[in-house]
């Protein structure tokens, strides 16, 4: 009978391991998965350098301007990217987890789900990205309104950035003030 | 070793339900992105119409980002307020 | 040592399944986002039909939001009233 | 003490099941915000053809909402009428 | 007392199967969505084309339908005429 | 006492295996939809050349069929005509 | 009583390995069906180039298709050439 | 009796490897299928540069092929001249 | 009888690893032939600019390639020159 | 009979984690290749300002590479210089 529960024989080899073993081993995969969050700022700065190629082809004198839009608009694209390094580098260097005491199953799982939760960063990365490639564009036709363009991408990007601050919120209460554990 | 108890293991998974929710985040901020690009090509357009695009620009984004809020809210629930473990 | 009973399994996997239901929020936040920058470049073209134009929009999104409800109320089933623990 | 039995196996794996199926709603989401955004913005161009517009809005929107309904529906057979424990 | 049998394995990865085919649904989602907003845009332009333009905004969704509908197949297989548990 | 065999391991991961496979009908679903809203936009446009817009586009769709089909006959295999279990 | 053999283990993974292979279809659905509505769209604009859009559009589809040829003769061989269980 | 053997365990864990390094395959069918469509609608404005047309879409796909090729090689080495059970 | 060791582990995982790495030619391959249709389409309308359209198409798919490369040498790391098996 | 220790655990899921890591290349890829369509596109537009434009796409495409470097960091320092067991 007890051969056949093969979910209590996974655990029990799982609770076979070293406590810190087993969330440093989390820990790796974790930070694994924050780094998927950089999909997002390769789509849209990339989307933003093409548009900054095409504004520079359709305007070269005022590519200047068009150009300086799009590093600012790229450079806040970055954003989620740079947040899921921290958390990945957070998990492999200076891990809060592993001193943790309370039930090794959920630190573990909890180093996991931070990982998880940071792919959220995909989505402004891409989406900022776009505003950085349209404002580039509109910069390269019409640099006078530079500033008005550049204001209104700069907002929109913001409003876009909410839901990856979510995720960074919700890794950051998994790696270091874990509510789960005071359940337990 | 270190005994697994249930409400271990749900919790544990509660963990990793509450990280996956957060992916629904990659929606509104595509969406979203996608509107403040719209937002700036339109105040670039008609300098005049400023007020109106962004009035509609943040209404639509603020539409876009409640599924990013749902997302959010069962995160905080699996994590906080656990039901589950109520249901043991 | 307590060890893990089935209705602790089928609520630790309700947490994960809630989780997965969420991500269809993806959707409605790309869908959406998008409408929201149609209708702001549409206000920025036409401001004389920026009711109509706004109108639709939301008319539109309320369609599109539909996928990403129906994602928060299996969450919320599974999380609040599991029917399944009833099964076991 | 019960343990964990196949019975139970089976509805844990339902749950994410379930999960999984409402993931399927990524898709009217995008379909249906781009479709609202297309209709806005012929709404703001032709507001004399409104009606037509907002009608093939959402009948094109109804036809994309039917595979959010099928995962909506696998769903919820599998929470609420799991024939999988009949046949076990 | 019974523990988990090899048929209990096969149903509950059945459900895990059947979530999975749903995800299928993506797809058509998102296509017939594009051809929702394409139909509402040509309808807008050109009123005295409606009928043409929906005739094939619905022809071609009707094509763009088939996967999400295998994959709803392949899940109802697994949920109500499983023939994995014949092969055991 | 029947215990889980090889067997019913590799029926388990077929049914996982079958609805994996599906998730392919996401390309046909987007791509074939892609072609129903050039087609409608296409026809409203020229409506003399209906016949030959139509044809392109049901060609076109068949042919971004294919793949959709292949996961399909994977997983009608995996469930009717599982070659694993023979090289057991 | 027969246990679960390395060979058994084998066999379960290609049945999954074979059904994720599959996924690689999503590109030649997504791509091929772009395709079929530009070909649509040159076709109704240029009637007198049909068989020149045509030919092109098939001829970069037969290129498309290529990945998810290899994903399908991958599959294939895991269900019924599997080399794996000649290693063990 | 034969247990699973750590060569059996890296065998299975091969054939989901390469399962997973099959889907670098949705690239190129997306990529190839965009130049497909561009070249399709190219040849139709400029017939005349046809072939210019077609040669630059077919060399761009050869590039838009090699992630796709690396992805089937990794699978291939997996599948049938595995490095890592001559690390064993 | 020889059971599963932490060698044979690590290499089974490496396995997983380096299918999961190839998945990044995704990437590449969409943005290449994204590139490729834009040559292919500039090509036909400047023929007279060919040599500069392409050397750029060809330059910015080098540029595009490398993330798949990365992913091409961290598998063929963990399947041919395996580090990790030396931290052991 | 050497057991699974807690140092291989770690390097085992050290290399799944690698492999994961590198999945970021995917952005960049695509990124980058829309940046070289483009590019393709404007030198073939003003063939005078082909310097400019080169240097523009390159640029940009510098900043889009970032998040696949850094994917690329996580694993080689998951591989070559891992911290997590001295941690341990
Ligand atoms: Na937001
Ligand atoms: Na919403
Ligand atoms: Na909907
Ligand atoms: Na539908
Ligand atoms: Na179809
Ligand atoms: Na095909
Ligand atoms: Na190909
Ligand atoms: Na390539
Ligand atoms: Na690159
Ligand atoms: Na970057």
């Amino acid at each position: 009978m007890e051969n056949t529960n093969f979910v209590m024989i996974f655990l029990n080899w799982l609770m076979s391991f070293d406590r810190k073993a087993l969330i440093l081993a989390a820990s790796a995969i974790g930070a694994g998965f924050a780094m998927i969050a950089g999909i997002g700022p390769g789509i849209g700065q990339g989307y933003a350098a093409g548009k900054g190629a095409e504004a520079t082809s359709i305007n070269p004198k005022t590519s200047k301007q068009a150009i300086m839009v799009m590093l600012i608009g790229a450079g806040i694209a970055e954003t989620s990217g740079i947040l899921a390094l921290v958390v990945a580098l957070i998990l492999l260097f200076g891990n809060p987890l592993v001193g943790q005491s309370g039930s090794v199953l959920v630190i573990a799982a909890s180093a996991i789900a931070a990982g998880i939760s940071m792919i959220a960063g995909v989505g402004p990365g891409i989406g900022q990205g776009y505003a950085a490639g349209k404002g580039t564009e509109s910069t390269g036709k019409r640099p006078k309104y530079q500033s008005t363009i550049l204001r209104t991408m700069l907002l929109g990007q913001a409003v876009a950035q909410t839901t990856g601050i979510y995720a960074l919120i919700v890794a950051l209460v998994l790696m270091f003030s874990n509510p789960l554990l005071k359940l337990l | 070793m270190e005994p697994i108890t249930g409400r271990a293991l749900i919790l544990a998974c509660s963990a990793i339900g509450a990280g996956l929710a957060m992916i629904a985040g990659i929606g509104p901020g595509i969406g979203q992105g996608y509107a403040a690009g719209k937002g700036a090509e339109g105040v670039g357009r008609q300098p005049e119409a400023q007020g109106d695009i962004v009035r509609t620009m943040l209404l639509g984004a603020a539409v876009a980002e409640t599924t990013g809020i749902y997302g959010l809210i069962v995160a905080l629930i699996l994590l906080f307020a656990n039901p589950l473990i109520g249901l043991l």
